[in-house]
């Protein structure tokens, strides 16, 4: 990996709230993450803590009723002083992105092949006849059998795995930049994630395409990202490479996150649990978030949340304790 | 006030301004319903008349107001009628399935390709006309919706895991179907109530403008439109009351429906 | 095999489909085909497949919740399938499921604690005990008394998960089947519920039949493992046992295939393509398609369960 | 092609089953068709002459088996009052009903799906909100007083149209044209509220799908998402509603045909009750359920035909 790799995509500072009739709530209360050129950044995070609508703002397409402050810069443009018309261009060409659920996220009128097509259609002036052959060699690529026949095919048609291929084929036909999979495995069986998360290895090996890969699921993550951002109710609370996540974890919820996990020698043993629950978007914590929920809370940190403490050049985590535990 | 519950509240207001009316009628009105005043003929809205005399010099306004009465009796006890057998019939065929389901909905089906209205007279021609004909021809007419309405629910809720539940603890399938699952399908049955008593305020004025409703002397909204019809070149003002009390009747419970509907998804 | 609490022998369940062609015969859903299997008392038993293998299946036939096809089901030596009413109501008792989604399992308009009555008023308790008896269950998994009020979606997940099990254990059953109990959890609560489960069977003396997709969480929680493939037992073990030295090709792309663990000696198999359907498996043995050891003979001949070492048995054709 | 004829086998038994509880209602009214006929003042003997005519000494089962063989031949019998056989009576009014009924759909369909799209596109904003309040009151207002509201101002205030009787289209097409545009005005208007609402409920809730999400990621913009991927999604649901609506119409043509005296199948069907022409009532009500059954089994057809999910033979 180069560590010295550009920058392509600089979120600073993001917020994103929600107008709802029952108030206004707090999504995302303010990251800051980078994604560097043919890198796959992981963000790892529990249901409800904003991971996904990160990825819509990304986008630019955040549901009507939301706001998002901040910036987002994508090789030097900043994405959310954008008009909605304007990211246009970029949405599918230089950015894509894949959906957990494929069954829902395509169309299920809409023949797959021309779904793929679709994409094309925006974005370059090809006829349709190269369309045609760039939109089944895509498909060849993606690993689906027999691309001439499954170009007819409808969504239902399809298997899980075939159906998350397509999704893929979709997001990598314009050759993006930035390509950010949603939960991509989630649904699927464990051998059939096996299958994907390789081929989408193998996409960032040959289209130096980056990945932002969004997951609850630690395993996952550690399989495809170098570096990992782990996001706690609206927060991101810790940043590092991911080997050092896992062997040398600071902040205390990616402790519990890690421990919690049942593995080879945890046999018979108890199991490490975070106790309470989840907040949800509507709880508001005055100090740090996973403050109710942790082992090593002092007074402190009940009224106050405290920054970024950096434990080595690439590692830091927002807890008074990082390094110190 | 919360703009989720708009429809609702327009929808209470404008029935519990008809509902008063209704309720006053029963004690008081202007004049005599049927009081016929042959001097008084085709007189325009007047303080005397507020909204003027029909072909008999009757007061259009105490007419008006007796007729909320039918209006709202038709509409509850054929509401009445229509809801209990329809979610019995739509229960049962929802929960057991099987061959009872296909034969009920076979029924349900062909009931509902009609137009109600040709149901209600196919009624009335073989019973006869009248007041309680009137009310059983429409309460049957909306059978098949409540029926096909509760059907739905009970088919999606008896594959969910809470009735799975219920049956592995060994609680009956009376219990069941009554005691679980109808309290989480019956929003749709009460949104189909309210829109089902406009649909029956309407049928029953469709029937007596053609005759085959509510009989004279009785004063029903439909058939005042009908003998306005009779003297439109006359007496034009006559037939804009009963329309808008009809309207604004169906507009309530269409309102109320659609608000009902909106609480029970946002929840 | 030695005599378990609970027994299936052979059980089949085949949906039949509906006739889309006049001449052609529908075809049928081969859920379940042949599933044999033994828990003892007190142990914890696992079952492990993909989605539509016939986990869930299996569970919803030993409740009663589906008619097998074929195959027996014997609670205590006592076959269950063809009990009488009043028999058939003292088995629910003593064989209970906790169901996957913590939310669809309790009823959305039902508080907490009329949810806990309705199976003991269906056992026909009188009412003071009722309420006495949920006051203590409510204890036993750690919840406050306060929720009893509260209606299922007023509660988080994991509260929601520890009142179903709950009610599941509140008629003192003693076989506990839980079909993916943790699967639509929190990482964060997931290991919370586990913990629970273990405490209250030591506490209660239960028997589970764990199901899982996740073969991490089944070795942990499990004495003895069972995979499923397309409606069948491919493996069965004790569960370090099929951990350390998993024999069939299928069993070990699912270990290898589990995502992070660095700790064993496996290299990654990717498998070919998807499950095929139950609609039409294939020949021979189901997994023939997919495996990276197949043989000629695999995709005419069905292999039959073999004993490869003590009590570690495999069907395969390789051994 | 199975899943079509035994969707043909079970519209051909709906008809029948109609027939039978037609036939049933009517053996259970009290009074003979023969008395009616005759008038209260005829002769024992004239009464028994017509009844053994009629075949109403008959046993059940004969009656039955020969209405049902009837049926088979298009013979529905002979109206009492006008003493032609019912078929001539109906096909004679028939015209006038079908241009009615089809002018009313037209409308309905060309001005409802498309209000439907923009009050969708709209959602919660002034023209989404006043449309759909404005599709409200449509919906309550009863056809028949909107009809004599029509007549009375564009028939007598107006003077454009002069209100009542049919014009053939083979006369003076112009003229039927005319006589008819505000009946169907008056029909059409309940059902163009309902559309509208129903075109903008389901496409609000296909904007909520995960597909929306993807086109949109595309970079499509909304307009493109809406009429590529939203509006046949959306349109599904909505073709199942044109059988409800079709009868609606007929129902609508029934009381609208009496408001502006118009010569149609209404009028004969409203006389048929009146006069107690039984025979006419029963075969009208088979002729309209025959109509509205052939029009419920292509809405199916078309429905299987344009939802590759519907495998054949699903009952959705």
């Amino acid at each position: 990996m180069n560590c010295e790799s550009e920058s392509l995509l600089e979120i600073k500072d993001l917020k994103i709230a929600f107008k709802t009739p029952e108030g206004i709530f707090h999504a995302v209360k303010g990251i800051s993450l980078e994604v560097g050129k043919r890198e796959i950044v992981g963000i790892v995070g529990e249901s409800g803590c904003g991971k996904t609508v990160t990825a819509l703002s990304i986008m630019h397409i955040l549901p009507d009723n939301s706001v998002a402050t901040g910036s987002i810069d994508f090789s030097g443009i900043d994405l959310l002083s954008l008009k909605e018309n304007e990211t246009r261009e970029t949405r599918g060409r230089d950015i894509s992105m894949i959906f957990q659920d494929s069954l829902s996220s395509l169309n299920p009128l809409m023949k797959v092949g021309r779904q793929i097509e679709e994409n094309l259609m925006m974005h370059t002036s090809l006829d349709s006849r190269n369309r045609f052959l760039e939109v089944l060699d895509i498909m060849h690529k993606v690993g689906l059998p027999d691309p001439e026949q499954t170009y007819k095919k409808y969504p239902h048609e399809l298997s899980g795995g075939m159906r998350q291929r397509i999704a893929i084929a979709i997001a990598i036909v314009c050759n993006p930049d930035l390509i950010i999979a949603d939960e991509p495995t989630t649904a699927l069986d464990v051998t059939v994630q096996a299958q994907i998360l390789e081929l989408l290895r193998k996409i960032n090996r040959e289209s130096n395409s980056s990945i932002i890969f969004i997951s609850h699921n630690l395993g996952v993550v550690r399989e495809i990202c170098s570096i990992v951002y782990v996001m706690y109710a609206g927060h991101i609370v810790e940043k590092g490479p991911v080997n050092k996540l896992f062997t040398d974890p600071a902040h205390p919820y990616t402790m519990g996150l890690i421990k919690a996990i049942p593995k080879r020698d945890s046999k018979g043993k108890e199991l490490f649990d975070i106790r309470g629950r989840v907040p949800s978007i509507a709880d508001s914590i005055p100090g740090c978030p996973f403050e109710p929920r942790c082992d090593y809370a002092v007074e402190r940190c009940k009224k106050e949340f405290p920054g970024f403490k950096k434990i080595a050049n690439d590692h830091e985590a927002r807890c008074f304790l990082a390094g110190d535990i | 006030m919360n703009k989720r519950r708009i429809n609702l509240w327009i929808g209470i207001v404008l029935i519990s301004i008809l509902l008063l009316m209704m309720i006053v009628s029963l004690f008081y009105t202007p004049f005599p319903v049927t009081e016929i005043n042959r001097l008084e003929r085709f007189e325009p809205p007047s303080m005397r008349h507020l909204l003027g005399t029909d072909n008999f010099g009757r007061d259009v306004l105490s007419r008006i107001m007796k007729g909320s009465q039918t209006a709202f009796f038709v509409g509850l006890v054929a509401v009445s009628i229509g809801s209990v057998f329809g979610v019995l019939i739509g229960a049962i065929s929802g929960y057991f399935g099987g061959i009872v389901d296909e034969i009920i909905m076979r029924i349900v089906d062909a009931m509902m390709a009609f137009p109600s209205i040709l149901l209600a007279l196919m009624f009335v021609s073989v019973f006869g006309v009248g007041l309680r004909n009137t009310i059983i021809a429409i309460g049957i007419m909306s059978i098949p919706s409540f029926a096909r309405i509760t059907r739905s629910g009970f088919v999606q809720h008896k594959e969910l895991d809470y009735v799975k539940n219920a049956k592995i603890k060994g609680v009956s399938n009376l219990r069941i179907m009554f005691r679980h699952i109808l309290p989480n399908v019956l929003s749709p049955i009460v949104v189909a109530a309210s829109m089902g008593f406009a649909n029956a305020v309407l049928a029953e004025a469709a029937l007596s403008y053609l005759g085959l409703g509510i009989q004279p002397p009785n004063p029903s909204w439909g058939r005042m439109l009908s003998e306005s019809q009779v003297f439109i070149t006359v007496s034009p003002w006559y037939a804009i009351a009963p329309g808008v009390l009809i309207t604004l009747l169906v507009l309530g419970f269409n309102f109320l429906g659609d608000g009902i509907r909106d609480i029970r998804e946002n929840r | 095999m030695k005599r378990g609490i609970l027994e299936i022998h052979d059980l089949r369940k085949h949906y039949r489909l509906r006739r889309t062609r006049l001449l052609k015969k529908p075809g049928s859903i081969k859920a379940l085909n042949g599933v044999s299997l033994s828990i003892s008392k007190g142990e914890s038993f696992g079952l492990v497949g993909e989605s539509g293998c016939g986990k869930s299946t299996t569970a919803y036939t030993i409740v009663g919740l589906l008619k097998p096809t074929e195959g027996r089901i014997l609670f205590k030596g006592d076959d269950v399938t063809s009990l009488k009413r009043n028999q058939k109501r003292e088995f629910r008792k003593k064989v209970q499921l906790i169901f996957q989604d913590t939310s669809g399992s309790l009823n959305p308009r039902g508080t907490v604690e009329w949810i806990l009555r309705e199976p003991l008023r269906a056992m026909g308790m009188q009412k003071r005990e009722i309420k006495e008896l949920i006051l203590e269950s409510m204890n036993l998994v750690g919840l406050d008394k306060d929720l009893l009020g509260r209606f299922p979606h007023e509660l988080s997940g994991g509260q929601k998960q520890r009142v179903g099990i709950m009610n599941a254990l509140i008629l003192n059953p003693e076989v506990v089947i839980a079909d993916e109990p943790i699967s639509s959890l929190d990482v964060s609560i997931q290991a919370q519920i586990l913990n629970l489960m273990n405490d209250l069977q030591e506490r209660l003396s239960l028997t589970y039949l764990f199901i899982s997709h996740d073969l991490n969480v089944v070795h942990y929680f499990c004495d003895r493992i069972a995979v499923m493939y397309l409606g069948e037992i491919v493996e069965l073990s004790e569960s370090e046992e099929l951990y350390r030295s998993p024999l069939h090709p299928y069993t070990q792309s699912l270990l290898s295939a589990i995502p992070g663990e660095t700790g064993h000696k496996l290299e990654r198999i990717i498998l070919e393509g998807d499950a095929p359907s139950p609609l039409n498996p294939p020949t021979g043995c189901f997994f023939h398609p997919r495996c990276f050891r197949r043989m000629a003979i695999c995709s005419s001949v069905k292999p039959q369960m073999t004993e490869v070492t003590k009590d570690h048995f495999v069907s395969c054709h390789l051994y | 092609m199975f899943v079509y004829l035994k969707k043909l086998f079970a519209m051909i038994l709906t008809v029948l089953l109609v027939s039978l509880i037609t036939f049933v209602t009517f053996e259970i009214i009290p009074g003979s068709p023969a008395l009616s006929r005759l008038g209260v003042d005829a002769e024992e003997s004239q009464y028994e002459a017509l009844s053994a005519e009629l075949g109403l000494n008959d046993p059940l089962e004969i009656r039955l088996s020969r209405w049902l063989k009837g049926l088979f031949t298009g013979d529905l019998g002979i109206s009492m009052r006008y003493s032609v056989p019912v078929s001539e009576l109906i096909l004679d009014r028939l015209p006038v009903t079908i241009s009615l009924a089809v002018m009313a759909l037209a409308l309905i369909v060309l001005i409802g799906i498309p209000l439907g799209i923009v009050s969708a596109k709209y959602g919660e904003r002034l023209p989404g909100i006043l449309i759909t309040l404005i599709s409200q009151i449509g919906m309550a207002i009863p056809s028949f007083w909107s009809g004599i509201i029509l007549i009375y101002i564009f028939g007598i205030v107006l003077r454009w149209v002069s209100p009542g009787g049919f014009v053939p289209w083979s006369e003076d097409a112009y003229g039927a044209f005319k006589s008819l545009i505000l009946p169907a005005i008056a029909i059409a208007l309940p059902s163009i509220a309902s559309i509208i609402r129903y075109t903008r409920n389901s496409i609000m809730d296909q904007m909520k799908s995960d597909y929306v999400q993807l086109a949109l990621s595309k970079g499509l913009n909304l307009n493109s998402v809406l009429l590529r991927h939203v509006l046949k999604n959306a349109l599904i649901p909505i073709i199942t509603v044109l059988g409800m609506i079709a009868a609606n119409i007929l129902g609508g043509a029934i009381v609208i045909e009496q408001v502006f005296t118009l010569p149609g199948v209404g009028r004969l069907l409203i006389n048929a009750i009146t006069t107690r022409d039984l025979p006419l009532v029963q075969g009208m009500v088979l002729y309209i359920a025959f109509i509205i059954v052939v029009i419920n089994f292509f809405i199916d057809v078309i429905y299987t035909v344009i939802d590759p999910r519907i495998r054949l033979g699903q009952r959705v």
